[in-house]
């Protein structure tokens, strides 16, 4: 167990650190994954395995999804020209590994409290009641706040809304595809 | 070695062969896809798949320059065979079996090292595009070596993302003389018969069927397609024709799917992919029917399509493709 | 033994047979690596493929992300409905109701057509 | 039971793929040994290079396009028990399943090719289309079994497999399966019309790792399909894992005779109808099984 989770501790730390050194918006993209699958996998240790396993399954499609947009508006995103591509190198390192050294202080120097209680047998099915039941509320917002960001987005997003496909007074019947209008 | 040889002689039996075709190949490129299917061979779809480069006809300047290139891609162990335009049912079969020899043996030759240096190719331009963003364009040639695609076209395409924003059409060779021969014996004054023409003309359909199927992602109707085209050219009787054919244009007009992905792809003065697939399912029929016609030939040849570049620009990859082979274009040049 | 163990074992089973099908082509294919051009219809290429590749779809991801996110509650949901009854039910479809209005107003608005 | 499945798995994965492979190459006018002789011809093949590959990514690509479908098939029980039985192992399978999105895209990003390039772009849209109604399909099972655990999914399904009473979403399933193997109707990423797609430029081992990857993830997408729909091992006379391996032959037989029925689907037509039909669709199945278990 402890070898597995320096193993995977080494692996996360080390993936995120390559993120800034490869030139590769590719190559980037996927040492963050490798990073964020090890964080993942960590949660298996410690017995979150549906937490752990949601992880890899949300990673894998978001970076997926990240480095198609990188892709697109990133200069040079194979990396196959000789090019830097991080601005302010110095000012960019040093606030980082501040930061970093400030996060691990904060883990050292908590008194994290003393466990209360034993764990569930099931953590997933109380993470189900706990969703259903005092966290409803939260869940309910949370709803909301999709079907806000999902809008916006969309309006954000596309350039020819309802109008521009189904005409003025939205009289078409089969609405023009990109490509064809007049 | 001795597992080397083994495995050398299992791979030789099921070679990937890739075809290209000069416009003066057609009658060859038939033959040996028929000694293909018959020998139950799977075709490749890119030189890397590819262990047998088959060349039929005399390509031109361009083309041949095309044949190197693809023929540089294809990894050993490889092999070639270079088919005369009129090669014979027995040369293909020969010229096919000594190159599963050559394979068998295993023998890679030597290829001269190097080539133009690939690093030093510069990255892609920006330019702008159709949803109002400036993003990186790349100049893809479709044709003349591309699997599927009529003979001698070529078509430079600007690509922004799978979307094409420039493209030009462009001919290598007059088309595919093949095609319009009996029209052309009948026009130099020699007696051809209906039913001869007829039967040509449904074997021209139906090639372009089988490619139109094929780039839908439909290989086993394409392979149906194929296989009536064959036996038509081995000059088989209208019985054993007409029921294979209806059992293909049935399958292919039930498809609801096929409807789906061709409707409104491509429209042009005869409609789009779909009633052209349509008109070409009825015309095949209406060629077949008339295969036993003993009648002089005194029609004009039947004028082909043309391929308007405009048509392309602003299409994705896969319906550009699906438009040229429903098209299915030949050059402009008219035949005589 | 534990199932994890059981995966580990399976990966390191992968490993092997990885390493050995690579370790076999080196050993019977021809020593030089063919250094080939990109296939581009038997012309060479211009300018390297990897470039700013533009997908007409990004719309679409937007509104997948949204939409993904909900899928973190249905699993757990899954497990306990039956235990929590009918209101489990009711306040889930309400969630997905909401969900689903987003994505009819995307629909209508285009974002789920790109050619 | 798991000491036995870590090499009946594999196993298993390797003679279905094969069976899938011969029965493909047969019913495309091949002969039934044509997987044998391209595994021969592969292995023996001088390996290939394309103008500045990321060599790296590349083998990141087309190794984990194997290990996905093999990590996935660690909850599928083989007769009762799987070699992994994970309490969130319908998740776990879902996820192994996604990672083939970053399988195909460093594949076809990798080799520096345009077909190849624009195939991998298209199995991103592919996921986009296909997940959301494959997660539904999933949620429904589990809801149905009120579990997250494979082993348990098919105790749920004593009485009556779940194919009975979530007809929708096991055909949901299916679509979803061709999907996420890039399979007949869905093989638009390694589509004739980019010559190939993703796999245009692969030649020797790496090829025959992406192929095996793509039958593998086929059979894996079949052999799920049992515990999740098809009632797992249970059946009369013959012992269970003889009936979970029948079941998978069949859905697997089925799965590869659809590429020779059905043409290509391409995402720009298709996206449209999943969101707006399929997912619909799967939610009534899910409110229908919802209504019965409260």
């Amino acid at each position: 167990m402890a070898v597995a989770f320096w193993i995977l501790a080494v692996v996360s730390v080390a993936a995120g650190i390559a993120v800034f050194v490869v030139d590769s918006m590719a190559r980037a993209t996927f040492a963050l994954l490798a990073s964020l699958l090890a964080v993942g996998l960590a949660f298996l240790l410690i017995d979150l395995e549906y937490l752990g396993v949601l992880i890899i399954l949300m990673m894998v499609m978001e970076m997926l999804v990240m480095a198609v947009f990188m892709i697109m508006y990133m200069m040079n995103p194979a990396g196959l020209m000789p090019m830097k591509m991080v601005h302010n190198h110095r000012a960019a390192m040093i606030i980082s590994a501040a930061v970093f050294v400030l996060l691990v202080a904060g883990i050292f120097l908590t008194s994290w409290p003393p466990r209360g209680g034993e764990p569930p047998a099931d953590p997933t099915h109380q993470l189900g009641l706990a969703v259903m039941g005092p966290k409803m509320l939260v869940m309910m917002v949370i709803g909301v706040a999709i079907l806000a960001t999902m809008i916006s987005t969309v309006v954000l997003a596309t350039h020819r809304g309802r109008y521009a496909r189904y005409g003025d007074d939205l009289e078409r019947k089969r609405p023009l595809d990109p490509g064809e209008e007049s | 070695m001795v597992v080397t040889g083994w495995l050398l002689r299992r791979a030789a039996r099921h070679p990937r062969p890739f075809l290209v075709s000069a416009a003066d190949g057609t009658r060859a490129r038939l033959r040996c896809e028929a000694e293909i299917a018959r020998r139950r061979w799977r075709p490749a779809l890119s030189p890397a798949e590819a262990g047998l480069l088959v060349v039929c006809g005399a390509p031109g300047d361009e083309l041949s320059e095309a044949v190197r290139t693809i023929w540089d891609g294809l990894p050993s162990p490889r092999a070639r065979a270079d088919l005369p335009g009129d090669a014979s049912h027995d040369l293909v079969a020969h010229a096919l079996d000594r190159a599963v020899a050559r394979l068998a043996d295993g023998a890679a030759p030597g290829r001269p090292h190097g080539g133009p240096d690939p690093g030093d190719l510069p990255m892609a331009d920006r330019g702008p595009d159709r949803d109002g963003l400036s993003l990186d364009r790349l100049h893809v040639p479709l044709g003349p070596v591309l699997p599927d695609w009529p003979s001698g076209l070529v078509v430079e395409t600007v690509l922004q993302g799978d979307v094409i924003q420039e493209a030009t059409v462009r001919w290598l060779e007059d088309g595919e003389p093949f095609w319009a021969e009996p029209w052309d014996r009948a026009a130099a004054g020699r007696p051809v018969t209906r039913g001869e023409a007829g039967r040509r003309r449904a074997a021209a359909h139906l090639d372009g069927l089988g490619r139109l199927l094929s780039v839908a992602g439909w290989p086993a109707a394409a392979r149906s397609a194929r296989t009536v085209r064959d036996r038509l050219l081995a000059d088989a009787p209208r019985e054993a024709l007409t029921a294979p054919y209806e059992r293909l244009a049935r399958q292919v007009r039930r498809s609801g799917t096929l409807r789906w992905m061709l409707r409104g792809v491509g429209p042009a003065g005869d409609g789009d992919a779909l009633a052209r697939l349509e008109a070409r399912l009825t015309a095949t029929r209406a060629a077949i029917g008339s295969i036993a016609d003993e009648a002089p030939l005194d029609e004009d040849r039947p004028a082909g399509n043309l391929l308007n570049p405009d048509l392309l620009v602003g299409a994705e990859l896969a319906t550009a493709r699906l438009m040229v082979a429903s098209l299915d274009p030949g050059p402009a040049v008219a035949h005589a | 033994m534990s199932p994890w163990t059981a995966v580990l074992g399976l990966i390191a089973l992968l490993a092997v047979g990885v390493l050995a099908i690579y370790l076999v082509s080196l050993l019977l294919s021809p020593r030089e690596v063919l250094d080939a051009r990109p296939f581009l219809s038997g012309h060479d290429p211009r300018e390297h493929a990897l470039s700013r590749f533009h997908v007409r779809w990004y719309a679409v991801t937007l509104v997948f992300l949204a939409f993904d996110m909900e899928m973190v509650f249905m699993y757990p949901w899954a497990l306990v409905a039956a235990e929590v009854g009918a209101v489990a039910l009711v306040e889930m479809f309400a969630f997905l109701g909401l969900l689903m209005v987003g994505v009819v107003y995307a629909w209508r608005e285009g974002a789920l057509r790109w050619s | 039971m798991p000491e036995l499945g870590l090499l009946a798995l594999p196993l298993a994965l390797v003679v279905l793929g094969l069976a899938a492979a011969g029965l493909d190459a047969v019913l495309s006018g091949g002969r039934a040994s044509a997987p044998f002789g391209e595994i021969a011809r592969l292995l023996v093949q001088q390996r290939r290079r394309t103008t500045r590959p990321d060599v790296l990514l590349l083998r990141v690509g087309v190794i984990s396009l194997v290990a996905a479908p093999l990590l996935a098939a660690v909850v599928i029980p083989l007769g009762d028990a799987p070699v992994a039985d994970l309490s969130a192992g319908i998740v776990w399978f879902n996820a192994m399943e996604v990672c083939v999105w970053g399988a195909l895209w460093l594949t076809g990003w990798s080799v520096n090719s345009v077909f190849p390039l624009v195939g991998a772009y298209r199995f991103v849209a592919q996921g986009l289309a296909y997940e959301l109604p494959h997660m539904f399909a999933l949620i429904t099972v589990a809801l149905g079994a009120g579990s997250l655990r494979m082993s348990e999914a098919v105790q749920a399904q004593q009485g009556l497999w779940f194919v009975v009473w979530m007809p929708l979403a096991f055909l949901i399933y299916l679509v979803s399966a061709l999907a996420m193997a890039f399979w007949g109707p869905m093989s638009q990423p390694v589509g004739s019309d980019l010559a190939g797609g993703v796999r245009a430029e692969l030649a020797g081992p790496d090829r025959l790792l992406f192929q095996a990857g793509r039958y593998a993830l086929l059979v894996v997408a079949a052999g799920a399909a049992v515990p999740l729909f098809l009632g797992g091992g249970a059946g009369p006379v013959l012992p269970g894992w003889l009936w979970a391996l029948v079941k998978t032959v069949a859905v697997l037989a089925l799965l590869v005779w659809v590429r020779h029925r059905v043409p290509a689907v391409r995402m720009d037509r298709f996206t449209q109808v999943s969101w707006l039909v399929l997912i619909p669709l799967a939610l009534v199945q899910l409110l229908v099984v919802g209504i019965v278990v409260v």
